[in-house]
C-alpha cells in the first residue's frame, strides 16, 4: 500500500541519488512486504505527477530502467550563473593541489607545477591570481624564462601565519606525535 | 556515560568511564549531593583516593591526570586543616581555583549534553546528491574551511600521486669500457711494441670499470693465444708478450667473457 | 515578485547544491533585479512550509547562514539500506567536550582546551580536524607559537545552527548552581 511513509522515502531516495534509481532497490529497502514493485512505480508516477505543476523545477523522468531527478532544461542558464557565483566561495580540488604545491615549494613555474601534478594547470593558477591567493615573482633564468609564483599575503592572513617560514612542514602536519608536540 | 565492564567478585563501588579527573570529581559530588560551592575537601579527597585504588584494582588505564588531582587535593586537604594564617576574613579559600575549575568544566558538560542531543538526530540527516546535469560534480571544499592541514595533505597526496607516476628509475649504467674492444687494443699495442707491462699499465688507469674490462681482455688474449703472460716472481710485474697465434675478433669473441663483467 | 519561474529556480537550485545556499546568490542568479532578498526569503520559507506536509521526506532548513535540503531523521534506516551504507559513528563524550570548549572560546588552543577539560585531547582534536568540525586557525602568539582551533562551517551544519550564537549559554542552561538528585 502506497502511505504518506513510502512517498516520503521516495523523495528521500531520489534526492540522495546520483543517477537514476531502480525501482527494485526502492521495493528491499523499504522492505516490510507490503509495497510491491507496482505500487512503488504507481506511487513515483504520482511524484512525478505532481513536480510537473508550475512552480516547480525538477521533474521525475524514467531512463535506462530507473527514475531520477533532472533540472528543467529552461532553468539551465540562472542554473549555470548560480554554481558558477557559489563557486567563488569554493576552492575546487585542483586548485587547492595547485595551491598547496605553491606555497610549499615556492618560489615555482608553471612548467614545474605541471610536472608534479601530471594535469596542465593553466586555467587553475590563472584563477588562484584572480583570487589573489597567488602571486607573479620574477622569471626563472632557465630557457624561455618562466613566470615564478609566490603565495601572497592574502594567503598567510587566510591561514593565520605571520611570515611564510611560520609554514609547517607538511609531514609534521600529518603525524601524530610531532602534532603533539605543538 | 557507559559503564565498563565490572568483572571479577562484585567490586565495592562502581567505575564509570570517566573523561578526566574534574568528570570524576563532578560525579563524586553529585553523588554526595554537595555544594559545588562548599566541598568537604577531607570527604571528597577520600572518596576520589577510593576510586582510583578501584580503577589500579580493574586494571582501567589511569591516565597522569588523575594522580596529578589526587596529590591535588591532598594538598587541599592539608590546606584546609591548617589554622587560618591571618584573622581577617579577606583570606582566600584554598578551595577556589578547583571550584572554579569545576564550574567552568560543568559549564562545557552541559553544552556538551546540548551537542549530543543534536548529534543523535542530525547524524540521520542526508544532503541531496543528484549534482547538476552535464557537470562534473568535482567536489568543492569551502574555502573558509581550508585550513593548514587541509593544505599539507593536499601537498603529500599530490606528491605521492607524483611519486607513483614517476618510478624511480632502475640503474641500468651502460658498459662504458667493451671487453672486445680492450682485447683489440692490447693485442695491437703488445705486438707493435713487442712487450707490455700490464700492471704498470693498469696503474695509470683510473676507472675501475676500465681495469675490469682490461683485466678480462688479457685473459680472454691468453687463453685465445693472441698474448703471452710471464711473471717472474708473485706480486712482480706481468710481462705481455705477442703470442703464438693470431687475434680474430669477429671469430674468437666470447659472450661470457662479456658476462663475467657484467656481474662484477 | 515570486513568480512560478523564482519558486522553480529555487527548488533547482537547491536540489542541485551541497551544503547551504545563500540567499544572496540566489538572488543574484535570478539577476533581473525584479526579485529582491527578502522576496527569495519569503519564497523559501512557503517552500519549507510546503515540505512540512505529510507525504514528504525531505524539509527545507535553514543553517549555517544558508539554506538547504535534508532528509528527515526517520528515514536514517531505509535510506541506509538502500544506500548500502552503515550508519554514521557517533561521536564520543570527549569529542562533543572540546566542541563545547572550542565553540565557545574560539580561538582556543589545545594546552587551553586540555587545561578546562583537566585530559589530554590530543587524540581528540585530531578526530575531530578529520571530520572538518574544527579547523585550524593560525597560531598564537606565545612561547612555542601553538596552533589556534576553530570551529567550522560544517560544524553549525552538522549541530542545525544558523550561526554560532545560537549555541546555548551554559549559564542559561545550568538552572541552580547546585546539582539535583539523579
Amino acid at each position: 500500500m502506497i502511505t504518506d511513509r513510502v512517498l516520503a522515502f521516495l523523495e528521500a531516495a531520489l534526492l540522495t541519488s546520483r543517477g537514476p534509481v531502480m525501482v527494485q532497490g526502492l521495493v528491499e529497502a523499504l522492505g516490510d512486504g507490503t509495497v510491491s514493485a507496482a505500487e512503488v512505480e504507481e506511487a513515483l508516477k504520482s511524484i512525478r505527477d505532481q513536480l510537473s505543476a508550475p512552480g516547480h523545477g525538477i521533474r521525475l523522468e524514467k531512463v535506462a530502467g530507473g527514475w531520477r531527478y533532472v533540472t528543467l532544461p529552461e532553468l539551465d542558464d540562472p542554473l549555470r550563473v548560480f554554481h558558477g557565483l557559489a563557486a567563488k566561495q569554493r576552492l575546487s580540488q585542483a586548485a587547492l593541489e595547485v595551491l598547496s604545491i605553491v606555497a610549499h615549494r615556492q618560489p615555482v613555474t608553471l612548467p614545474e607545477v605541471n610536472f608534479v601534478r601530471g594535469a596542465n594547470s593553466t586555467g587553475v593558477v590563472r584563477t588562484l591570481l584572480d583570487r589573489g591567493l597567488i602571486r607573479l615573482a620574477g622569471r626563472k633564468k632557465v630557457v624561455g624564462k618562466p613566470f615564478l609564483y609566490r603565495t601572497t599575503k592574502e594567503f598567510l592572513v587566510h591561514f593565520g601565519l605571520d611570515r611564510i617560514e611560520e609554514l609547517p612542514e607538511p609531514e609534521k602536519m600529518i603525524q601524530d606525535e610531532n602534532f603533539e608536540a605543538e | 556515560m557507559a559503564l565498563k565492564d565490572t568483572i571479577g567478585i562484585g567490586p565495592a563501588i562502581e567505575v564509570p568511564d570517566f573523561n578526566g579527573p574534574l568528570d570524576l570529581l563532578l560525579h563524586l559530588i553529585r553523588k554526595n549531593k554537595f555544594s559545588i560551592h562548599d566541598i568537604p575537601i577531607s570527604s571528597i579527597c577520600a572518596q576520589y583516593h577510593q576510586h582510583l585504588r578501584e580503577m589500579q584494582r580493574l586494571d582501567l588505564e589511569l591516565a597522569g591526570e588523575f594522580l596529578w588531582m589526587a596529590s591535588w587535593l591532598l594538598h587541599l586537604k592539608s590546606r584546609t586543616l591548617l589554622p587560618k594564617a591571618s584573622a581577617d576574613g579577606g583570606e582566600d579559600d584554598p578551595r577556589r581555583e578547583l571550584v572554579d575549575r569545576l564550574l567552568e568544566y560543568r559549564r562545557v558538560k552541559e553544552v556538551a549534553e546540548y551537542l549530543y542531543d543534536a548529534d543523535v538526530v542530525r547524524r540521520c540527516l542526508w544532503e541531496p546528491n543528484i549534482g547538476v546535469q552535464g557537470h562534473g560534480g568535482e567536489l568543492e571544499l569551502d574555502w573558509e574551511d581550508v585550513d593548514l592541514r587541509v593544505l599539507a595533505r593536499t601537498y603529500l597526496e599530490v606528491m605521492d600521486r607524483f611519486a607513483a607516476a614517476h618510478p624511480p628509475p632502475l640503474q641500468v649504467t651502460p658498459l662504458r669500457f667493451k671487453v672486445q674492444d680492450k682485447m683489440r687494443e692490447l693485442y695491437d699495442t703488445v705486438h707493435q711494441n713487442k712487450l707490455m707491462p700490464l700492471l704498470r699499465h693498469l696503474d695509470t688507469r683510473t676507472d675501475p670499470e676500465e681495469v675490469v674490462a682490461l683485466v678480462v681482455a688479457t685473459l680472454e688474449l691468453v687463453r685465445l693465444g693472441g698474448v703471452r703472460a710471464e711473471q717472474r716472481r708473485v706480486f712482480a710485474e706481468i710481462f705481455l708478450r705477442p703470442g703464438p697465434r693470431a687475434y680474430d675478433p669477429a671469430a674468437t669473441f666470447h659472450q661470457e667473457s662479456l658476462e663475467a663483467v657484467h656481474d662484477h
